[in-house]
């Protein structure tokens, strides 16, 4: 397939990808509510909003980095998803995919937060910088653990590649990361958990201490943004867990049943648990998921 | 709402409230951050400001009733009853209130208790980002908010306590529908339980946080909740016993530990108190007049004098100090909430050292009612 | 209990006395004696909680009346100490050294009634009020409704009706408002 | 917010076919009018946009009264408000409804004009209780305003003391169908009218340590 129709079909799994993100977030509101005994917005109710917030306009003046925050939470979304493959097999759904691309992922899940940082310097409230803090501090938490289960995983395939881990994982159920390598996947899906900002771990919103972090000040066009950058991130992110840990999938039925179950876990988990502070969930993160990461290193490298 | 960066460069001047959902109403915490916690803050009141105190000083005794059951939102009745209670005192009424008026009274009181503690136990999780207790609690409060509106007409502001008795009697059956309601309540604590006490999370968060010292007690006059935390079996209700409370069977109850788990854990005990407590006034409720016959409320006068009441509300000691002259109004009403110690003195104490995500934990585990600090 | 009031009477001196109720002493004493009278009340009786403090305006005789409100929490007795002060030199002693939550009272106090409290902390800080113009709002001669007629007007067309005339014809005679 | 406030720069202009001049002069926006007329395909976008509008009324989450009380039972299980797409936002620049829940002392009506005039527009304005149609059982206290459409642009106005929550789903029901008929533009009507809204405010708040407006 020639590679401008390869890049128009990847713009289209962008579109598809946001509208799907929006989607999970209202299935979400819905089974929230659901749980707390209420019946919950429309499914549809995302879109509602965002086509409200775009329609707003803003009158406040910030600098520029400000107003750049969340084009690059935006592009860090998108860049994510294009570099993971949907449904290996389909060249219209794996998007440029390459061997090392688990490196430039691993980066590109983190580099909404760090634009985030940039912008929320120039908020202006003091709520912005706090949130953005305990963000990056938490992220750097989680992220050992996840590391730690990348490297499982790309020592036990030999590539830093998602297509090969994809295709080593391919045969039968228990060749799947998530039964074949089992301490990794539960640090990467506990690292899951913080990745998502739900409770216990959405120490950035927190509304009852620092209402609601880095996006304050934002409203408007940047608001709409920053929720379709929120809505591709989570679909990327789970379509990669997909690939790494539940053996890809092979239709797009597939794609939507497992990335529902895996995006469920955290809010599941969400539900019926009060917030961490912040030095708490660094000490969980260091804690059993940091060791769960190392024990799933070594027992690649014993093997 | 407005921000600076004090002086130094090393605390930054935050500003929580009044418009923050972390604030329990309509108040304003004005705290210097270093890093995480607290160097220290402010309380600021007075957005909630009526002056009462100044209007009841122009209305007759009637008229007053009307207002003083807006004091405190969420729990109107005690201050009903506390108006009426000083009024009788002054006026020699009290000896004319009749056996099921004082009944019922104890009945109001109980199911405010009750609700208002419902409402609380959410709002401990609540402010700890846990959407899913408050749902269900703040639910199970509007059944209670039902039989009030059965009993009072009213979901909120009753009305119901005036001087010499009550205001109506009891509907036919209200006892059987009460029942019902009682039972569904007990049917979900234990749900309620297991999301919130038996939650790791919660527990790592209240316990040890917000420890209040149990040398403050005498000498900042803490009451309430706050101070059965500590282990002392202090309540109102069994120390200067009013209505009919000592004819009712019930222990204080106590927790350890003194902080925001163990007060969480005695308004969970009083819930369920208080549910045992309206079994009981329900199952021992007398026949006869609810209100005594009054003088009439247009020309009524009473002698001049003083006095002080007090109620266990479920925030702490609920007090009325009335000044009589012998005119038809009132000289002087000062109302003493439980809340002007705990949400203005006790608060600032205790804000150095407390982390910034322990703040809405605190003022929900104090209870603070803005409305009542400043009237 | 009332031997409290005798030896109160004994080293301070005592205006009047009352017992209102078994559990509520009163005694009124000189402004001058108030802080001692407090202070030996703290250190050698269980008075030991100051639970509320209060100001009346007693503007015919021309003075404020201050009232401690002091419980024993052990017997479960509470103690009133009334203090006549000179309405037009308003200044009273501070107790917040005692208490530290009478630095509130006091507070709301000074700015209620505009009572001052040499020595206590945040006096003049503005409390409830913002802003406030006029004199001290809770003073027996401060018409609030003059001054909510000129500040906030009312909505045209509020019908104010005589409570006598209007109660009486609603509730008959009695005008109470409960049937029986 | 005090940063924000220190610079006022143009952001749009009017857009043509509204309102002839800019009432704030420079710095001032006015969303589009719906009120005037316009062109057919102008009245079409409207809609559209009115109905988005309509449909996720974001309400700020500040209990300025009593009322905020009734407002616990209306976003909980029981009356839950979620179900016709209204949230409540815990900041002033992501919320659309301003909800003056009862009487409004005058040291917090300060923070409320502050707070609506950071809310970007379209907002709207629900006055709870009888405390902001006519000052209620306040009428003569000292420190309560008597009327909140002196000082904010009421969009619809819950009667009751406090009104129930079911009031309060009828009333945002109206508000909803008002919003849809392109009716509640009363944020367009306090910037015509700013310089008597200003008067009316700085009649009250003696202590006016803030710009006129707080963007």
């Amino acid at each position: 397939m020639p590679f401008v129709v390869k890049l128009g079909w990847s713009l289209v799994g962008v579109v598809a990808a946001i509208a799907y993100g929006l989607t999970i977030g209202g299935l979400i509101r819905k089974v929230m509510a659901r749980i707390q005994g209420r019946i919950g917005p429309p499914v549809w109710q995302p879109f509602i909003d965002l086509g409200k917030v775009i329609f707003q306009r803003t009158a406040t003046q910030h600098g520029v980095m400000f107003y750049l925050a969340p084009i690059f939470r935006a592009g860090g979304g998108m860049g994510l998803y294009l570099l993971v493959p949907v449904i290996i097999g389909v060249p219209a759904l794996e998007n440029f995919s390459f061997n090392g691309d688990l490196l430039l992922v691993m980066y590109f899940i983190f580099f909404g937060s760090l634009g985030m940082a940039l912008g929320a310097a120039e908020a202006g409230h003091p709520h912005a910088p706090i949130g953005i803090s305990r963000g990056l501090s938490q992220m750097t938490a989680y992220e050992l653990p996840f590391a730690l289960a990348m490297v499982a995983l790309a020592a036990q395939v030999h590539s830093f590649s998602i297509r090969e881990i994809v295709i080593a994982q391919q045969g039968s159920v228990l060749h799947w990361n998530l039964f074949a390598n089992p301490l990794a996947a539960a640090a990467a899906f506990l690292a899951f958990l913080g990745m998502n900002m739900y409770s216990p771990f959405n120490i950035v919103g927190a509304p009852q201490e620092i209402p609601v972090g880095p996006p304050t000040e934002y409203n408007s066009k940047f608001l709409s943004l920053m929720m379709s950058g929120r809505a591709i991130l989570a679909v990327a992110k789970i379509v990669l867990f997909m690939d790494l840990f539940l053996g890809g999938a092979h239709s797009l039925l597939e794609v939507f049943a497992k990335t529902l179950v895996i995006y469920f876990w955290s809010v599941f988990v969400g539900a019926v648990f009060p917030r961490f502070r912040t030095e708490q969930s660094i000490r969980f993160f260091l804690g059993w998921p940091t060791v769960a990461g190392l024990a799933g290193v070594l027992l690649v490298l014993v093997r | 709402m407005t921000t600076e960066v004090v002086e130094l460069n090393r605390w930054v001047q935050i500003w929580f409230g009044p418009q923050h959902p972390g604030i329990t109403g309509n108040m304003s915490v004005q705290a210097w951050l270093e890093g995480d916690t607290f160097a220290g803050g402010v309380t600021h009141v007075g957005y909630l400001h009526r002056g009462f105190e100044k209007l009841m000083e122009r209305r007759k005794f009637i008229q007053s009733f009307p207002i003083v059951c807006r004091i405190c939102v969420p729990e109107p009745d005690t201050n009903e009853y506390l108006l009426a209670a000083a009024l009788e005192d002054l006026s020699g009424l009290d000896t004319e209130v009749p056996e099921r008026g004082a009944w019922m009274r104890t009945l109001v009181m109980e199911m405010s208790r009750l609700q208002m503690n419902l409402m609380t136990l959410g709002g401990h999780v609540g402010s700890m980002a846990l959407g899913t207790a408050p749902n269900w609690l703040i639910a199970l409060r509007d059944l209670i908010l039902d039989r009030f509106e059965e009993l009072t007409g009213a979901r909120v502001y009753h009305m119901f306590i005036t001087y010499g008795g009550v205001r109506r009697d009891l509907p036919a059956g209200f006892a059987e529908r009460m029942e019902e309601n009682l039972r569904t309540i007990e049917k979900k604590l234990p749900l309620v339980d297991n999301v919130i006490f038996d939650s790791s999370v919660f527990r790592k968060r209240a316990v040890g946080v917000g420890v209040v010292p149990e040398e403050w007690v005498d000498e900042m006059s803490l009451s309430g909740p706050i101070v059965r935390a500590m282990g002392l079996p202090r309540d109102l209700r069994k120390d200067f016993p009013y209505l009919k409370y000592p004819e009712l069977d019930f222990e204080v109850v106590t927790a350890h530990g003194s902080d925001i788990y163990a007060r969480a854990w005695v308004r969970r005990r009083e819930i369920s108190q208080s549910i045992d407590l309206i079994r009981q006034i329900l199952g021992r409720m007398p026949e006869g007049p609810y209100c005594a016959k009054l003088p009439n409320m247009l020309t009524w006068t009473i002698p001049p004098g003083q006095t002080y009441v007090r109620a266990e509300a479920t925030r702490g000691e609920m007090g009325y100090y009335v000044v009589t002259d012998g005119s038809d109004k009132m000289r002087r009403v000062h109302v003493r909430g439980p809340s002007y110690v705990h949400g203005v003195a006790l608060l600032e104490r205790m804000l150095p050292g407390t982390n910034i995500a322990d703040l809405a934990p605190l003022m929900v585990s104090f209870q603070v009612c803005p409305p009542e600090i400043e009237r | 209990m009332t031997e409290i009031l005798d030896q109160i009477r004994q080293r301070f001196g005592a205006e009047w006395q009352h017992v209102q109720r078994p559990d509520l002493l009163q005694i009124g004493v000189d402004a001058k004696k108030v802080v001692p009278l407090l202070t030996w009340l703290k250190e050698h009786t269980p008075f030991v909680q100051l639970t509320h403090l209060s100001a009346v305006d007693w503007i015919e005789e021309g003075q404020f009346q201050l009232t401690y409100l002091l419980t024993d929490p052990t017997a479960h007795v509470s103690l009133m100490v009334c203090a006549r002060i000179d309405r037009d030199a308003a200044e009273a002693e501070s107790v917040s050294a005692l208490w530290p939550q009478a630095v509130t009272y006091e507070q709301e106090i000074n700015e209620m009634f505009g009572i001052r409290f040499p020595g206590s902390p945040r006096q003049g800080v503005p409390f409830i009020l913002e802003g406030w113009d006029d004199i001290p709002p809770m003073r027996r001669d401060f018409d609030t409704v003059a001054y909510m007629n000129t500040r906030h007007p009312p909505r045209p067309g509020r019908k104010h009706t005589d409570p006598r005339a209007y109660v009486g014809q609603v509730f008959g005679e009695r005008g109470f408002l409960h049937d029986d | 917010m005090a940063t924000t406030t220190k610079k006022k720069l143009p952001v749009f202009e009017p857009p043509a076919g509204s309102l002839a001049h800019a009432p704030l002069g420079q710095g001032c926006f006015l969303g589009e009018t719906e009120r005037l007329q316009a062109p057919k395909l102008k009245e079409a976008l409207a809609t559209i946009k009115n109905w988005f509008r309509a449909n996720s009324l974001w309400v700020m989450a500040y209990g300025t009264g009593c009322g905020a009380i009734e407002l616990r039972p209306l976003v909980t299980s029981r009356f839950d408000f979620e179900r016709f797409g209204m949230a409540m936002r815990p900041t002033s620049r992501q919320s659309n409804v301003l909800i003056i829940s009862g009487y409004l002392a005058v040291k917090s009506l300060k923070r409320v004009i502050r707070a609506y005039e950071q809310m970007p527009s379209p907002k709207w304005v629900v006055g709870l209780g009888s405390c902001t149609i006519n000052g209620g059982m306040y009428w003569d206290s000292y420190n309560t305003i008597n009327r909140l459409d002196l000082y904010l642009p009421v969009d619809m106005y819950i009667a009751g003391c406090m009104p129930r929550p079911e009031a309060l789903l009828a009333g945002f029901g109206d508000l909803m169908q008002r919003i849809k008929r392109g009716e509640a533009n009363g944020w367009h009507h306090y910037l015509e009218n700013f310089d008597w809204y200003k008067a009316n405010q700085k009649k009250v708040i003696t202590d006016w340590n803030m710009p006129d407006y707080n963007w």
